[in-house]
């Protein structure tokens, strides 16, 4: 069972975790990860982020299935959002489900990484100061916590 | 064929989409850069550091040295920089 | 800012992890993890929680603060509950915000692997059939997980 | 000082805490445990296998060699299943 959605509006962590654990009884583990639009200190007004339709959500049902062939999962919930996003809104949530601990804490660990490389979103900064922050570059960390699960 | 690019290499180049018809000569994704870059100033500023531009052939990721024969849509970014 | 709760009521991991988050734009990544009661094929009727009252507290704090000490995070939370727990009802959780995706992802592992062999909970288990299923056993995988943060 | 048990230690034993009184020549928790061990057949049974006994002086998880001198409250527990 594996969700996946990219949209504009925003989303209900707890509603869409929810739906990982609802009448179920055999479920004992569920990770969740939330990532927010950070302020900067204050210099950020706005994150702008740009996808590239179709593609995107095709990206991340590709990261999802790697994810299920690797760790035995319950389920997976990974929604992204696109467009203008304010300072402690919510960007990206993803969420999993399984019988042990460890196998929900590498899959979104995992998902994330991955998608953070893989998925074909990318972020501008339009700054306090009216200003545009420009693109946010991509980090040579991101490239290695998914060069990681390589490795493993 | 149609060209599709995304954040910076969207705004340098000017527009988001276009059809193009490379020659036959043009086999591969390195080549087709090549011959995009001569089209014009705004593209040799898309493409100055070609080794950072990341590329899908019909929304799958590829290298440069893919060949592009039968594709339908060919995209170009930076770093992707989402989540 | 952390928080540690060892109760007998379920808990809401929404509102608690939530509180991590509320009023804030400095946050950028939050991880929670849930602990369930698993039915176990439908042979599980109740969980039954035996704790060491003041210990328990005292030994989740304990964790908290070397979590604190090893990673930069902005706030935690751990709440468990201990009595009598039915199959598909919530056990623990954790939550962990800060700035980057990695910190709160190590810290919420960590927080978990050291609560299971550390904190003094013990489970046994009532059977659907009336019966008790007896204490339930260490498990050495736990142990290992816990050992893992040492050598790391 | 007090002992206080718990699961299936608390349950072999019969009840969850006491207060004991060992002479001097008892030093360490090991030799609490043996000296426990003499009391009756309960306690043979509650620490027929030493080794996994955990030990918290105090509410802090102490090992075997931990000397008892001082201690106000010795809690003997099978490993943690908690989480």
């Amino acid at each position: 069972m594996a969700t996946v959605r990219v949209q504009a509006e925003d989303f209900d962590p707890v509603a869409e975790a929810g739906a990982l654990t609802l009448g179920r009884t055999d479920v004992g583990a569920v990770v969740t990860f939330t990532g927010l639009c950070r302020d900067e200190g204050g210099l950020l007004d706005t994150l702008e982020l740009e996808h590239y339709p179709g593609m995107a959500e095709r990206e991340l049902e590709r990261i999802v299935a790697q994810a299920e062939e690797r760790w035995s999962v319950q389920g997976i919930v990974v929604i992204h959002r696109y467009g203008a996003i304010k300072p402690g809104e919510r960007i990206v949530m993803v969420a999993v489900s399984s019988l042990h601990r460890g196998e929900a804490f590498c899959a979104a660990e995992f998902l994330m990484d991955y998608l953070k490389t893989q998925a074909p979103f990318w972020k501008r900064q339009k700054l306090a100061d009216g200003t545009s922050g420009g693109w946010v570059e991509g980090k040579e960390a991101d490239d290695e916590a998914a060069e990681k699960w390589k490795r493993a | 064929m149609k060209a599709v690019y995304f954040a910076w290499v969207r705004e340098r180049i000017g527009h988001g989409d276009e059809e193009i018809a490379p020659p036959d000569s043009v086999s591969d994704v390195a080549g087709l850069m090549t011959w995009l870059i001569a089209r014009g100033e705004q593209y040799a500023h898309a493409f100055e550091n070609p080794k950072v531009i990341r590329v899908a052939i019909d929304q799958t990721h590829v290298k440069h040295d893919a060949k592009i024969a039968g594709a339908r849509e060919i995209a170009f970014f930076p770093p992707m920089t989402g989540g």
